[in-house]
């Protein structure tokens, strides 16, 4: 790895983790809503 | 359906204690590595998304095995249950893995092997989701999602070695020697809990994907009397 | 209730059988057993289940509910072999749109694994009508040419059981009868034959037995000459 | 009249004794065997060729004109144009296979003719073989086309290549093993797709991130016939052009009866 060339450190960890968590919560929200959105037509 | 705990729900509490003990762990514990610094501790996210993005996709082949050898509903729900978790995490996978493109090489994206596997990865498995969505018969959707991700998943080492040989000159990863102990902590403890969380995705898709067919499924009418004639 | 046969004896049996495609069962509860070397018709309106039947009968469908053997063999599980046997004549005609009629019959005779020489080629097309080499490629075949040329189809697979699927639908008079003659002769050869129709006279006088269905259900059973003379109620 | 009272030959004497599956153990192949129904098909997908070679006039055509396309995006240096050549000849080929592919199973769900060959039956591994040769001889007829045109458009002289024996043959071996790489997934694929609500997104969409390995296999192979095999690389791209060919040939042979018939 070239020494030097790394920018934004903290930065470029709190991005990735929250694109992470960003991304997980948005997918379980997603199986949520569905799964809602079927409960409702079975009733 | 509601009312009754279900037991993934006890797997996600775990995952979730997990996740924030290893980020703990890895954001305030953990030393900087001596070379990147601070930016390698993207890699205890990294590369548990990795290896749990690689393990739903192999779920999905081997339930594709089984949907095609036994022709159940529960197969095909275990096949949508990985599919599309692993399709999730390979594509948070490359986010992450851009992130770290741009603090280490400076550009969003490099046709390094890993990432370049994992981005055409990314594209055969969203594409037999689009294939599932575009089928009508449940079983056909079934078979032909499970041929599918057969040959998806085949063709995911040959796409590994023809990068690799394409990009020849380029650099090597870092290797296991350079991670010490105080890194692999974070690392494991991230590794499980993003197992568990995949465990409560595949399984909650997988239960989605039944209720839905539940609900197509339509009773048998009922039987309607016979009228018998003997004779001419 | 259907007589008890011997199972040696029976050639198709369905037991409960049903299918559902999305939500509509096109086919339920049907209960259905056909001895070897009988005939049995079966009526009913547009959408009743008859062609969803047969094609059960042959496995180009997984039963939903029930099951249907051929021979006592369940005909989706052990499709291949069933259909070494058996031989449908399907509302689609499964030709090759840009082959002509001999080219078509010389394909089947191959892959059936009796090939036949250019004059028992001609004579099976002359039989049909369709040996002029001037007709062309099926593509321009009219609906009636076009059945003609898939009943030798059936004829070349020379099978125990034969289903027909509206065997007298789009042809003339003259198509007509020859379809009679060539059904007489294949129940004088002992052959099993499954027919729906919507030429009930002209059926029922060919067949021993019949079923009514409706709605994808059997709501009647009895022989063949009954089910001519019975009314069709209407819907 | 005239049809019933001809002279006919009574079905019971022209018939041999019938078929039953109960003559033969269970699951043995009885009848033709798989080899005579893979010659049967063969000789059916060869005459259905031949019946529209216009069509795949058409695709070479199109083929063509994408080629005439890319020499105008193309960099205008002599030199930067030779290095873009193999890529853009291996693009031309995989547009005009999916073209090529979904057309091919057009004909047979026309009349539900593949229902009318599973109904015989014909082994789903023998369709299958036949049809994925069909699509490779296809794509192989586009070279003698396009090949030709790429070299003028993008004045490339083979002769004058280093480290390179017999430049054209070579690069027909090229073209002929990712023509079979194309053809083996693609030829699985189209029938997977060819009787879908919005099959011309789906086919793509599934195959060109298949086939990705050839087209980095093949352009690199191309680019070395091109411009020069220093390393002696070229064998090793061939290899993984065929590797290619024959794990999905083998898949597609024994996953296409799944594809084709409900499980």
């Amino acid at each position: 790895m070239p020494d030097g060339v790394i920018v934004d450190g903290w930065a470029s960890v709190i991005a990735a983790y929250s694109v992470t968590t960003v991304g997980l919560i948005i997918y379980a929200a997603s199986l949520w809503q569905r799964r809602r959105r079927l409960e409702r037509k079975q009733s | 359906m509601r009312g009754k705990f279900q037991w993934e729900h006890a797997v996600l509490l775990l995952a979730l204690v997990l996740l924030t003990v290893g980020t703990y762990i890895g954001l305030a514990v953990a030393p900087p590595e001596r070379h990147m610094g601070d930016v390698q501790r993207i890699m205890y996210v990294h590369v548990p998304t990795a290896w749990i993005a690689m393990l739903s996709l192999t779920v999905a082949f081997v339930a594709a095995i089984g949907s095609l050898w036994s022709g159940k509903h529960k197969w095909d729900a275990a096949v949508v249950g990985s599919t599309e978790t692993g399709v999730v995490l390979t594509g948070l996978l490359l986010s992450q893995g851009m992130i770290w493109a741009r603090a280490t090489w400076g550009v969003w994206w490099d046709w390094d092997v890993r990432l370049t596997t994992s981005l055409v990865m990314f594209i055969l498995f969203a594409g037999v989701l689009a294939l599932r969505a575009s089928v009508d018969s449940a079983e056909r959707r079934a078979s032909w999602s499970a041929v599918a991700i057969i040959v998806a998943y085949a063709d995911v080492p040959l796409v590994y070695f023809c990068v690799r040989w394409w990009r020849s000159l380029h650099q090597v990863q870092s290797t296991p020697e350079t991670v010490d102990a105080a890194m692999m902590l974070p690392l494991r403890i991230n590794a499980f809990g993003m197992l568990f969380l995949a465990t409560w995705f595949i399984v909650r898709r997988a239960r989605l994907e039944l209720a839905q067919r539940q609900v197509e499924e339509t009773t048998l009418p009922e039987r309607r009397s016979v009228e018998e004639v003997q004779h001419a | 209730m259907e007589p008890k046969l011997e199972s040696s004896a029976v050639a198709i049996r369905g037991r409960g059988l049903g299918r559902r495609f999305g939500r509509r069962w096109a086919l339920a509860h049907v209960d259905l057993e056909v001895a070897r070397g009988e005939a049995v018709l079966i009526a009913g309106s547009n959408g009743s289940g008859k062609s969803t039947l047969l094609q059960l009968v042959a496995g180009l469908y997984q039963p939903t509910h029930g099951s249907v053997e051929v021979l006592g063999r369940p005909s989706h599980e052990q499709r291949r072999t069933v259909r070494r046997s058996l031989s449908l004549l399907a509302h689609d005609s499964y030709l090759y749109a840009s082959l002509n009629a001999r080219e078509t019959v010389k394909l089947w005779a191959g892959l059936v694994g009796r090939p036949r020489s250019d004059a028992e080629l001609a004579a099976l097309l002359e039989e049909v009508d369709l040996a002029d080499p001037s007709l062309g490629a099926v593509a321009g075949f009219s609906a009636g040419m076009r059945k003609r040329l898939s009943l030798l189809r059936v004829r070349l697979e020379e099978p125990q059981i034969v289903l027909l699927d509206e065997p007298f639908s789009a042809l003339d008079s003259a198509g007509r009868l020859m379809v009679e003659s060539w059904i007489r002769e294949l129940r004088a050869a002992g052959r099993t034959l499954l027919i729906a129709s919507h030429s009930i006279e002209r059926s029922a006088r060919l067949c021993d037995r019949g079923v009514v269905l409706d709605q994808g259900q059997i709501i009647w059973r009895g022989p063949a000459s009954a089910l001519a003379k019975r009314k069709m109620e209407p819907r | 009249m005239s049809l019933a009272s001809r002279e006919l030959p009574s079905v019971a004497a022209t018939m041999a004794p019938p078929r039953s599956p109960a003559d033969t153990p269970a699951g043995a192949i009885s009848g033709p065997s798989w080899l005579n129904n893979l010659r049967a098909m063969l000789a059916k997908e060869l005459l259905l060729e031949w019946r529209n070679l216009s069509r795949l006039g058409s695709v070479a055509l199109f083929g063509a004109v994408t080629l005439v396309l890319f020499s105008f995006v193309a960099p205008p240096q002599a030199g930067a144009r030779r290095m873009a050549t193999a890529g853009f000849l291996v693009l031309a080929l995989l547009l005009s296979s999916t073209l090529s592919l979904s057309e091919s199973f057009r004909k047979e769900t026309h009349h539900r003719a593949l229902t009318g060959l599973l109904l015989v039956p014909v082994a789903p591994s023998a369709i299958f073989i036949a049809k994925a040769f069909a699509n490779f001889f296809q794509l192989v007829l586009l070279a003698p086309v396009l090949i030709p045109v790429a070299l003028v458009l993008f004045s490339v002289d083979l002769t004058a290549t280093s480290g390179v024996s017999y430049p054209l043959l070579q690069l027909l071996a090229v073209w002929a093993l990712a023509s079979a790489g194309l053809a083996a997934p693609g030829t699985l694929y189209a029938a997977m797709t060819s009787d879908l609500r919005g099959r011309d997104v789906v086919l793509p969409l599934l195959f060109f991130p298949l086939v990705v390995p050839v087209l980095l296999a093949a352009v690199k192979a191309t680019a070395l016939v091109l411009s020069g095999d220093a390393m002696g690389q070229l064998g090793s791209w061939n290899l993984l052009l065929l590797i290619f060919a024959v794990v999905h040939g083998t898949l597609g042979t024994v996953l296409f009866g799944y594809a084709v018939e409900e499980s």
